[in-house]
């Protein structure tokens, strides 16, 4: 009975092996048993979980502060299935490829992505408002750490930032928790919806929660600290940065923001929209005047995003749907896109388009895996891309038609900066003598990259298999006209 | 009734003009001098307020000891030089002044104003209970070792450290080797080491000349 | 074979799945046999499909559901029908000819794998393209498609000029796409599903302007797709592309995949007149501006794409004029002659060690006979020659034009499109002649390349003397009695396939196929007058008007407008909004920052380490507090 | 007991201000020791008229523990000032502000 507690708790227990082991590979191995541990741990959720369900399923809750009555209670829905999987799947692949780009430090680099990987599992997988701010936190720390100590020349900026952004925006939730508690007298996520917050009342929790996970999604005015966490932190960092910390914004909307205040949304919903809309466009524009490559996946990741709170905000059931295939296939094509940097820059030791040209000749099996990421990146119909954003769209189309014609030159501008992105990167003649004869993928990177690569492919092919996951528990969600 | 107004105006003024000197003049002993004039008129004020045995205590303590302790460490330390250098800041002034003379108003208002002695706030000492118990030392004993016995043993305390710390601050470095500029944590460790050596030396030399 | 009709596209994925994983490593040269034989499999499987026998009311087949998330649900399946049966036997027919003939012609290339890779992949994503029987799945292949084109012409990707012709392609198709999109969610927030039958079912209970709307939109689609005016600047640079797949993609196939979908979607467009207006307009008028632009140009591949965005542009005419049978046979006729002229002219590029400038040709009929003999048919059939495909075609195309104009609904504009798709032949006529004498007849330019040139292998050579036939016969077995021949009635079965009426005079029909065959006879005469008898170079033909040709020979600078203006403007805006991210997004965060450590800094400096400033704090502190006391007691 | 409170109180302003004056003003440490000594005079002189005008001992008795901590002060600062002899030759408030960021 006690799956989900298995799959949080199991990286921290892997994390405190790992700080016992000695050498570098053996940290390794232990990290990698860990994370796979509760990888299969989350299939085996998957396999028994029940799509028809309305409710919670696998809920385990124990008293944790019975004084005010907190408890540590989780339990996972269709909305948190996705991310989960997401989670425990891009853990070991990070992992991997970590054992050939950190050298120093291995032991605390590992044991610090697993209690991220804890962190993480716990945000998706808690149904108590306190357990989930305490989760939240939690993420913060290690990868404060990742970034900050195994990150590049100006990590210390780009930490400290990053820090600061997703702290204050957690504080002002944590008002946002308290008000909701002494309103309505519990922190469980299965009671509050039935309790409805005053009028009033919403507004404020609104925007507090809009604060909080605006910063972490990241949404437009709250964007800046992306890029610079990005080009600072390691590989691994980045594709766990990109792959799922990004994505708990836009979960705490769905699991909280929604349900809770239905009304503050509705009225807030212009508002939203607009500002996703303008992420969009923003970030495709800005990302294709970039000249470091993890800047522009960086940007790309605002823009994809901006798709995402588009979906969310569009009180349509097809949109919060859309919101969710979004966000697991930008976090496998982000992803796998921040690994493919990471092979470039491990061999070249630059990301700068002035230096890199013509790659494809001397990597030919790394052109072919970049671009059919760039494609899945820039929504290619039958890859993951294209299900979420369409959905999003035809949500977006539902309400107001401009959002959804503004949307759409995000999708052409995607086509545009991800195409001469690829262009500039592989095509065309090799730049840089030094990069004539480079070593083409390893084993390690593919066999790390094929996985997620099947996955974009199904979810892009039959998205519907990953919907029927989660149109149960969307329906539930109180949209107000 | 009358001698007892002469008798505390005379007092005030003294001490307010005394007060004034000690702040106004220039040298560091005339000013402790004329302090101990201004406790002196303090102490008249007990005795007028009917409460002798503080008189007492005031000049003893005040006069006796602390005023005393001031000359000494004057003379400790040859403060020859002082007279030549201004005493006082000239910027230091515009703000000092007002401050003061504020402060002055608000508490004189405060006191000019009828301050609350109404009956319910009246102690349990009456002055004909002090005159029973056989003067004001008695009411205090009998106050000081009931209600607020936990404050004395508190005060004594705190005598007790201020006299150790007194004595390890002041004491002079020369006597110990003067190797390293004494710092106070070593300097309480080396204390420990030096001592017993000391020591062992005294018991062996008698040995080795016994 | 109507139970299974996913055999069709299977083939060509099976073949692209071998290739990819085995192709480099371990297959090589087996690839291009693998490719051939499954797209023979396919066109095989397509037969069967014909012979099956189609009619208009077979029930699609459905294949899987894609999503279905609350209102929005959509399943992938097909629809069977002549026009799906038509389009496919193009489709899988040229496709065979084209991969048989690569073998030959990217023999000696070192990536040949990765081109039999890409290739059946495109053919798989144009099938379930025709086959698809809703918008979604039509939008999801309508970018694969692009993808591969995007693939194929970046294949050579050391060339920049192809990597950037690529990129220039896949964004030019997917802005067409954005109007396509933009059309799809329309229809489904306004029909509630998107299979074809239910939304052609309920177009009647629409208002006419909103079907309108969706007409223009789905419209934008099909010009991005088959490069008409506006979104045309892809397809010339599309030939740095290897010419099978010229041949293939940017001349068969692809891009008459946005006269298909107007075709298909012929219930819609029927609605409203406006939109017939517009695609019969946008189409009589690219036909005439490429056809003035091919006169210009001296790359022998970039006069065919001009001539492939005339003939389509012609397409859409008829298309507009309601004409759809006649549409989709000139379609398929033209897709035979033009592959045709494509690998031919490919035949003639392999022997010419890639030297595409036709002033470095001449005189190579003697060392080309074959290769010689089919590019001539295949540009008789083109300027529409009274027995081969492109007449039959061609006439009915511009008759349809001139009936729909002469009829008395107050279309008149189509009199003049008419009159601009006669202009058009005309000029179609010159370039094709200008064409083969510049390259066939007259003395030999270059001589040293001239002497290495040879007739290029069978497996080359083959493919063109079947399209041969093809050009020739096609044309009078299935389009022979106007109007009734067999595709007529084949296609005319498509539900409402819509079958003008006007052609019944019969001396109105053979009067206007004399006026087209004058035109195509003037035009061949004068390219001989002007061309082969004083063998003008390239220079004395601007000489006679520089800035015309100037003009045409820039491409009417339309290239150079959308890169400055379109592309230039975005990447200025990129750079503003980039700027704007750097310095005020970002300014602001660290000027918050700054504000703290400034305030910070000044607060530090109250502690200057004088007591008495301390003092006097708290004596202040102790004056303010006991005021306080005073005033509020 | 002719004489009322008020007078008293007002003494006790009186001293005590001086005193404020005095800490603030001079520059020389010892001074500054004596003010704060006369500030306490104010201060018990105000104690001690408030015990006997409310008739509560309590006023005596903070007055008692007033007097024990203005010894312990003056003695802890005293030595403090001899410590620092050793080092610094001259007294002045200003000059010594090494206790700084």
């Amino acid at each position: 009975m006690a799956e989900l507690s298995i799959i949080i708790w199991a990286p921290l227990v892997g994390a405190v092996l790992v700080l016992l082991t000695r050498s570098r590979s053996s940290a390794t191995a232990v990290a990698m048993v860990a994370s796979l541990v509760t990888l299969a741990a989350t299939v085996a959720v998957i396999a028994g979980f029940d799509r028809d369900a309305f409710g919670f399923q696998l809920v385990e809750a124990h008293d944790w502060l019975p004084a005010i009555g907190v408890q540590y209670k989780v339990g996972i829905d269709g909305i948190s299935v996705l991310m989960v999987l997401l989670t425990a799947l891009l853990t070991p692949i990070v992992i991997a490829t970590s054992w050939l780009t950190i050298n120093k430090r291995v032991k605390e680099y590992m044991a610090a992505m697993l209690v991220l990987e804890t962190g993480m599992l716990g945000v998706f997988l808690a149904l108590d408002l306190v357990l989930f701010y305490v989760f939240w936190e939690l993420v913060l720390i290690p990868m404060y750490l990742i970034i900050g100590v195994w990150g590049g020349p100006n990590r210390v900026y780009a930490t400290v930032k990053f820090f600061l952004f997703t702290f204050i925006g957690s504080v002002l939730m944590l008002v946002a928790i308290l008000a909701i508690y002494f309103n309505t007298q519990t922190f469980d996520v299965q009671v509050l919806p039935d309790r409805a917050l005053a009028e009033s009342l919403q507004g404020w929790v609104f925007v507090a929660f809009f604060l909080a996970f605006a910063i972490k999604v990241p949404m437009f005015p709250f964007h800046t600290w992306l890029p610079d966490a990005h080009v600072e932190a390691p590989t691994g960092g980045s594709v766990i940065l990109a792959g799922v910390l990004l994505k708990m914004g836009g979960y705490g909307f769905i699991r909280y923001v929604l349900p809770l205040t239905p009304n503050a949304v509705d009225d807030a919903r212009i508002w939203m929209m607009a500002l996703s809309v303008i992420a969009i466009i923003y970030g495709a524009l800005v990302a294709m005047m970039q000249r470091d490559l993890k800047k522009l996946i960086a940007y790309s990741s605002v823009s994809h995003m901006g798709f995402v709170t588009l979906g969310i905000f569009s009180q349509e059931q097809v949109g919060v749907d859309g919101a969710i295939i979004q966000m697991f296939s930008h976090g496998l094509v982000t992803g796998a896109l921040f690994l493919c940097v990471g092979i470039i820059y491990e061999r070249t030791h630059t990301r700068m388009f002035s230096d890199l040209g013509g790659m494809a000749r001397t990597m030919p099996v790394y052109a072919v895996v970049l671009a059919f990421f760039s494609l899945a990146s820039l929504g290619l119909p039958m890859l993951s891309g294209f299900a979420g954003e369409f959905m999003v769209l035809v949500a977006a189309f539902g309400w107001q038609y401009w959002s959804g014609v503004l949307a759409l030159t995000g999708v052409v501008l995607a086509a545009a900066y991800m195409l001469w992105m690829y262009q500039r990167v592989m095509l065309g003649q090799v730049k840089n003598v030094a990069f004539l004869r480079l070593p083409d993928m390893n084993r390690i990177e593919v066999m790390a990259l094929a996985p997620v690569a099947a996955l974009v492919v199904y979810v892009g092919v039959s998205p519907g298999t990953f919907v029927d996951f989660i149109t149960n528990s969307t329906a539930r969600i109180p949209f107000i006209y | 009734m009358t001698d007892q107004i002469v008798a505390f105006t005379y007092l005030s003024i003294v001490a307010s003009v005394a007060g004034l000197a000690t702040i106004l003049v220039r040298s560091p002993v005339h000013s402790a001098l004329s302090l101990v004039v201004v406790v002196f008129h303090v102490a008249g004020m007990f005795v007028l307020l009917g409460n002798g045995f503080l008189a007492a205590v005031q000049v003893i303590v005040y006069a006796g000891a602390i005023v005393v302790l001031f000359l000494f460490t004057m003379m400790l330390l040859d403060l020859r030089r002082h007279e030549t250098e201004r005493t006082v800041h000239r910027r230091q002034i515009w703000l000092a002044i007002p401050i003061a003379v504020l402060l002055f108003a608000e508490v004189a208002w405060i006191a000019i104003s009828k301050p609350e002695t109404s009956e319910n706030l009246k102690g349990a000492f009456p002055p004909q209970t002090i005159d029973e118990l056989g003067g004001s030392a008695q009411a205090l004993a009998t106050v000081m070792f009931t209600d607020y016995l936990l404050p004395f043993e508190v005060a004594s305390v705190l005598l007790l450290a201020a006299a150790i710390g007194a004595m390890v601050l002041a004491r002079n470095p020369d006597e110990e080797s003067l190797a390293s500029p004494p710092d106070m944590i070593e300097d309480a460790a080396g204390t420990d080491e030096s001592s017993e050596q000391s020591e062992r030396e005294l018991s062996e030399t008698p040995a080795t000349h016994g | 074979m109507t139970d299974f009709p996913w055999l069709i596209p299977l083939f060509p994925l099976v073949a692209f799945a071998i290739n990819g994983a085995f192709g480099p490593r371990y297959l090589k040269k087996a690839t291009g046999y693998i490719g051939s034989a499954s797209i023979l499999g396919a066109f095989a499987a397509t037969v069967a499909l014909w012979i099956g026998g189609v009619h208009s009311d077979t029930p699609d087949f459905t294949l899987y559901r894609w999503v279905s998330s609350g209102s929005f649900n959509i399943d992938i399946g097909f629809v069977l029908d002549p026009l799906t049966v038509v389009m496919l036997l193009v489709v899988t027919g040229v496709s065979f000819l084209v991969h048989v003939y690569s073998i030959g012609y990217m023999a000696h290339d070192e990536s040949f794998a990765r081109f039999f890779t890409w290739l059946p992949l495109f053919v798989f994503a144009m099938i379930m393209l025709v086959l698809s029987n809703n918008f979604l799945s039509l939008y999801v292949f309508w970018e694969l498609v692009g993808v591969c084109s995007y693939l194929l012409i970046g294949f050579w990707h050391q060339r920049k000029s192809a990597a950037d012709a690529a990129v220039k392609a896949f964004l030019v198709n997917r802005i067409g796409d954005f109007g396509f999109a933009i059309g799809i969610i329309l229809i489904f927030w306004n029909f509630g599903s998107l299979n074809y039958s239910d939304v052609f079912g309920s177009v009647s209970d629409h208002s006419t302007d909103l079907m309108l709307l969706i007409a223009l939109l789905l419209f934008i689609g099909a010009v991005g797709k088959s490069a008409q005016f506006p979104l045309h600047i892809w397809l010339p640079d599309a030939m740095e592309g290897p010419t099978p797949v010229s041949a293939l993609i940017h001349a068969a196939t692809m891009v008459t995949a946005g006269v298909y979908m107007v075709a298909r979607m012929r219930p819609i467009f029927e609605v409203s007149n406006e939109a017939l207006l517009v695609v019969g307009g946008i189409g009589a008028f690219t036909a005439l501006f490429a056809a003035s632009i091919g006169l210009a140009q001296t790359d022998i591949k970039r006069v065919l794409a001009y001539s492939t965005v005339s003939q389509l542009g012609l397409m859409f005419l008829a298309l507009g004029a309601g004409a759809y049978t006649v549409a989709i046979f000139h379609l398929a006729t033209h897709a035979f002659f033009k592959a045709l002229l494509f690998l031919g002219s490919g035949s003639v590029i392999h022997a010419m060690q890639n030297q595409q400038e036709m002033s470095e040709y001449g005189g190579l009929w003697r060392r080309m006979k074959w290769t010689y003999f089919t590019f001539l048919l295949g540009g008789l059939a083109l300027s529409g020659v009274f027995p081969l495909a492109g007449f039959w075609s061609k006439d009915e195309l511009l008759a349809s034009a001139f009936f729909k104009g002469v009829a008395d609904d107050g279309s008149w504009a189509f009199t003049v499109f008419w009159i601009m798709g006669l202009l058009a032949s005309l000029l179609t006529a010159v370039y094709t002649f200008r064409m083969i004498i510049l390259t066939f007849h007259g003395k030999p330019r270059n001589a040293e390349l001239h002497s290495h040139s040879h007739e290029s292998p069978i497996s080359m050579v083959a493919p063109l003397v079947v399209l041969a036939v093809g050009a020739v016969a096609l044309g009078g077995a299935v389009g022979f009695p106007p109007e009734h021949g067999f595709i007529h009635d084949y296609l005319y079965k498509v539900p409402g396939v819509y079958h003008f009426a006007g052609a019944g005079e019969i001396t109105a029909v053979i009067s206007l196929a004399i006026i087209s065959t004058a035109v195509a006879a003037f035009g061949i005469v004068t390219a001989y007058a002007v061309y082969s008898r004083r063998q003008p170079s390239p220079e004395a033909v601007a000489a006679v008007s520089p800035r015309l040709y100037a003009l045409l020979y820039r491409k009417y600078y339309v290239d150079e407008i959308v890169n400055y203006g379109i592309v230039g403007v975005t990447k200025g805006i990129g750079l503003i909004l980039w700027a704007i991210d750097a310095k005020i997004v970002d300014g602001i965060v660290n000027l918050i920052g700054w504000t703290v450590r400034a305030t910070s800094s000044l607060t530090r400096r109250v502690q200057t380490g004088q007591v008495q400033n301390y003092l006097f704090l708290i004596a202040a502190g102790a004056v303010v507090s006991v005021g306080a006391f005073v005033i509020f007691r | 007991m002719s004489i009322p409170l008020n007078a008293y109180l007002l003494v006790g302003a009186i001293l005590f201000s001086l005193g404020t004056l005095g800490v603030l003003m001079r520059r020389s440490v010892l001074i500054v020791f004596i003010s704060i000594e006369l500030m306490l005079q104010g201060v018990n002189l105000t104690f001690a008229a408030y015990g006997a005008f409310l008739e509560d001992m309590a006023g005596s008795m903070f007055v008692v523990i007033s007097l024990t901590v203005a010894a312990a002060e003056a003695a802890v600062g005293l030595a403090i000032l001899v410590a620092l002899g050793r080092r610094v030759t001259e007294f002045y408030v200003d000059r010594l502000d090494t206790l700084r960021w």
